[in-house]
């Protein structure tokens, strides 16, 4: 077996993840290559999911009875993780949403009826970046839609990184929020967050990350990026669908109005008017996905109890090893930066001639699973010219033997349609 | 999925390339980018041939170059009626295992049976035959019934 | 034991819910009676989340390997149960949301941005009642607030029963919105939906129905009905947190805009422009809530499977026999309709000047688990002019001899303040 | 939680009814309708009077009586530290146990050291002190401090 500096004990972490012991196609054990996608998810996790509604489902807040509490106490319990697990400042800042764009939505519509300073209107400007995945795409282009807003982009370079060589003009006195990713879900490229805040800070914008590709994969200290929110999504973190985070800097989170309207966020409420509640509760409208948050703090935990810094050196080395494996297939070409620096263990490319549907749909007969299309990022497709690609995508149970598998499986389908 | 007939006509399809036609469509399935560009040519009610241009994967391109198989040389009608099997086909799940009859029809086109399993691929298989349908639609004008599936 | 004519097996159903073998305070087994703020979770649903994170976890929709179009088979198929439950007339006008709270914001959204004829602006109003659920007030005074439309509402008579004396006046031809609670989750009274639909209809007003508080209870028909909308939450209807239902008439889903925007609503998105998958994707953005939609499915099978008419019949029974145990307590006052005509199993009530806290503190510690507070419908409480009320509420594995505890509880709490 | 001390207070408020103040304040708990008008009369230094009159659980109420039982008659310095020790006790999550020292402090009051136990009753404990504080802070200006936790 490969061994490469820097992996971690695949064999015993792998014996968390039942799916992954999957067997397909007559005999096939599975090797899944999709985690940009969606992560696996550890037996902790579910056990943490299973213990919620066999012995303490209840709804949270207002109750006085012994599961009330106690689900209110997991609820919160699980903000408290999060908070920990991004070293937010106050855990009064994590909002649960339902999953990443839900959160980057809220987001937008904050903005949109915000009052001044905030207020996003025709007056105003509002920049992303062509990297974007559809959730920090459509929301804005909403936006600008219903505001008048003017959104501008980032292009990108050949080699698949942010060309910020314009960035006075993009992001410019009219700017009233920068939103973009910081690692690319669809090129694995990890973006300059520091020389963009720089800029936005001049200018007195507002910064939003989208840490969706990110928060899986390394240490991530909203302290320490600087921005003004952070949204991700606990299905790509090996916690489970259904939940999504949003942090945003507490004086923010006062000033800006509610979004969704309903139980839990008000603080009264008569038929001619409301007050709402301190945030979080503000923007956690109805009935919380309250067992999706506490499976969110059982990830976080198993996660921690890894290590983001070796969870991240991990994915390195692997990255380091697909990249160079890769580069001797025939014909392949990858879309976004071409070696381990600045990037994720996202790998997206193109196979010769082949549709990605074809190379996607045999290495699929043989147990690989790829992603293939536009991945939710087609600005990217259109500025590379290519109608979609193949994309394999690494995870803390990965291993250099399912590198080879890939490679192996790439040749097999280059003969194939030869 | 890939039995060999579908290969054969990716590899090397036939009557791929645009000629003169009465009318002239484009299609695209926007979720893989795969696209179509087709004219149909009428003889009266006779199919007199059908030109094709893309790109996009195996399952497309080979059932384009099916198509121009089957279709070229038919009467409307029976044109019509080999487009609407090969749509249960497609929609049946793998549900339908063709028999004689389906296959009479169908010819090289029951080779696609496999597909119907893969919903994501089932789009791919049917983007030239709903392309060909409006084509003759607007060629041939109400008569032929419009809507696309 | 009490036997009542149409009372369910319980004995057998019980054994499909883990949570009721719970014992709190040393000993005792719980008698959860707070099942309109969430309902227990049987075995068949946990199963069904549990395999699919086991054996079919992936992100759904555009993936061509395996797992991805199991995920997306079993997400579809929950639709598919779904839409049978409800007897859609089409599986497309099943939309999936966080919670019932999203899929009314989603309505009051919907119409805030739509074009003629649908639009809700300065000109035209919006009807509720005050007997809502704070989810089906808040966002209508957002929605009133941010467009200018007069917000109205029909009041509450002396019994717990909807004021329609005046539907002239509250309906008119500006309405362009009539939402209102099938059944009311404070005081459980069932609502005339025929004559609400018949004034709407005639004005040309659309009509939501909040049915959170009756999918779990009756047999719920969206065409007989005849709403336009429908709106309902999976956590009370046995399934998991984390998943709401919305569903709208077709040619509506097609006409009105899109709310969240993002992953999986598009049909082709440009850095300029984007196009919108038609419904019901075009409303649900990113990754869907799929484990809980799978549960969801399971849940419906599982309430099919008894039969919703059958479970409507036991609840019945229950609640005729909890009213009249209920009125023999001294001091107890029940807050809505006191007969168990025209109601559903949850009844309000008060207990001589106790505090409901105190009541609820003290049940709790005999086991006993009822909700307190004003129950998200504080406009319930201020017009009966009192801070709060002591809520219990049946399903369909509530017992008559839970109903007994209840009332011994009550004796105790007399007692123990008196 | 229900100590027999509590219920005592409950079913025997002490000093209940307003009565002449330097400063008067309502406070509510929106959550569960609690609520209390309160006011304080000084005497120099010294908190001369605390009145109140309220609608609430046992716990509210009783927390109030408690209240007037330890404060009047004390001076400033001395109530603040009562009321200091009494929020620590509350926000204890049930992890204090009261030890001599504080019983010295708090007397009757660590009666409500179990209440801590339970997030959701904890306010009502506290709906009294609060307004209490904020009475003061008021009667007295902005010597004492005026924010309410
Ligand atoms: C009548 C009614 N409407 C709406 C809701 C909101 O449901 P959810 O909290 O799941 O959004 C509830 C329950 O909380 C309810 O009882
Ligand atoms: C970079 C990025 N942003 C946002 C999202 C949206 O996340 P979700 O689908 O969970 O809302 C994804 C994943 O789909 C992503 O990769």
């Amino acid at each position: 077996m490969t061994q490469l500096p820097g992996l971690l004990d695949t064999e015993a972490i792998r014996k968390d993840f039942p799916l992954l012991d999957r067997v397909i196609h007559d005999g096939k054990k599975i090797v899944y290559l999709d985690n940009a996608a969606t992560s696996q998810k550890p037996r902790q996790v579910l056990d943490a999911l299973n213990a919620y509604y066999e012995q303490s489902n209840a709804n949270v807040h207002r109750g006085v009875h012994v599961l009330a509490e106690e689900a209110t106490a997991l609820y919160e319990g699980a903000r408290d993780k999060v908070a920990a697990f991004i070293n937010a400042p106050s855990r009064d800042e994590v909002i649960f949403t339902k999953n990443a764009s839900e959160s980057l939505n809220l987001v937008a519509n904050m903005l949109g009826w915000a009052d001044e300073p905030y207020r996003v209107d025709a007056e105003t400007e509002i920049v992303i970046t062509e990297m974007e995945h559809h959730s920090n795409i459509v929301p804005w282009q909403l936006l600008s839609q219903r505001t008048g807003a003017k959104l501008k982009w980032f292009g990108i370079t050949d080699d698949g990184r942010l060309d910020l060589s314009n960035i006075d003009e993009i992001i410019t006195e009219k700017t009233k929020i920068v939103s973009f990713t910081l690692v690319s879900n669809i090129m694995g490229t990890i973006n300059p967050v520091d020389t963009i805040i720089r800029r936005a800070q001049e200018v007195g914008a507002l910064v939003c990350i989208d840490a969706s590709q990110a928060a899986p994969h390394m240490v991530l200290d909203v302290q320490a990026l600087q921005a003004d929110f952070v949204a991700f999504t606990g299905h790509k973190m090996v916690g489970p669908t259904g939940i999504g985070v949003l942090w945003g800097r507490q004086e923010l989170l006062e000033d800006l109005p509610p979004f969704l309207g309903g139980g839990e966020m008000i603080e009264t409420v008569s038929m001619s008017s409301s007050t709402y509640a301190p945030a979080p509760h503000k923007f956690e409208a109805g009935t919380p996905p309250i067992a999706q948050a506490v499976g969110l703090g059982a990830a976080v935990d198993y996660l921690t109890a890894i290590g983001m810094d070796k969870i991240a050196a991990h994915e390195h080395a692997i990255t380091e090893y697909a990249v160079k494996r890769l580069s001797e297939v025939e014909g392949l070409r990858i879309i976004g930066p071409t070696t381990a620096e600045d990037r994720g263990a996202t790998i997206s490319f193109t196979l010769g001639d082949i549709h990605p549907h074809d190379v996607g749909q045999v290495l699929d007969e043989l147990g690989i699973a790829v992603r293939v299309g536009h991945h939710c990022a087609r600005p990217v497709c259109l500025r590379y010219g290519i109608p979609a690609t193949t994309r394999a995508s690494f995870y803390l149970y990965s291993t250099p033997a399912e590198v080879d598998a890939l490679v192996e499986g790439l040749e097999h389908v280059r003969n194939f349609f030869g | 999925m890939y039995q060999e007939v579908i290969l054969d006509h990716y590899k090397h399809p036939h009557g791929r390339g645009l000629r003169d036609g009465d009318a002239e469509v484009h299609h695209v399935n926007p979720t893989c980018g795969d696209e179509i560009t087709l004219r149909v040519k009428y003889d009266g009610a006779t199919v007199a041939d059908v030109s094709y241009e893309g790109q996009g994967c195996s399952i497309s391109q080979a059932s384009a170059s099916v198509l121009n198989d089957l279709l070229v040389g038919k009467e409307l009608a029976e044109a019509q009626k080999i487009q609407a099997t090969f749509l249960e086909l497609m929609q049946s799940k793998g549900q339908i295992e063709p028999d004689d009859a389906m296959e009479e029809v169908l010819e090289d086109a029951v080779a696609f049976a496999g597909v119907s399993k893969y919903p994501a691929r089932v789009k791919c298989a049917l983007l030239s035959w709903m392309a060909w349908k409006d084509a003759t639609a607007q060629a041939l004008g109400d008569g032929a019934e419009r809507k696309t599936a």
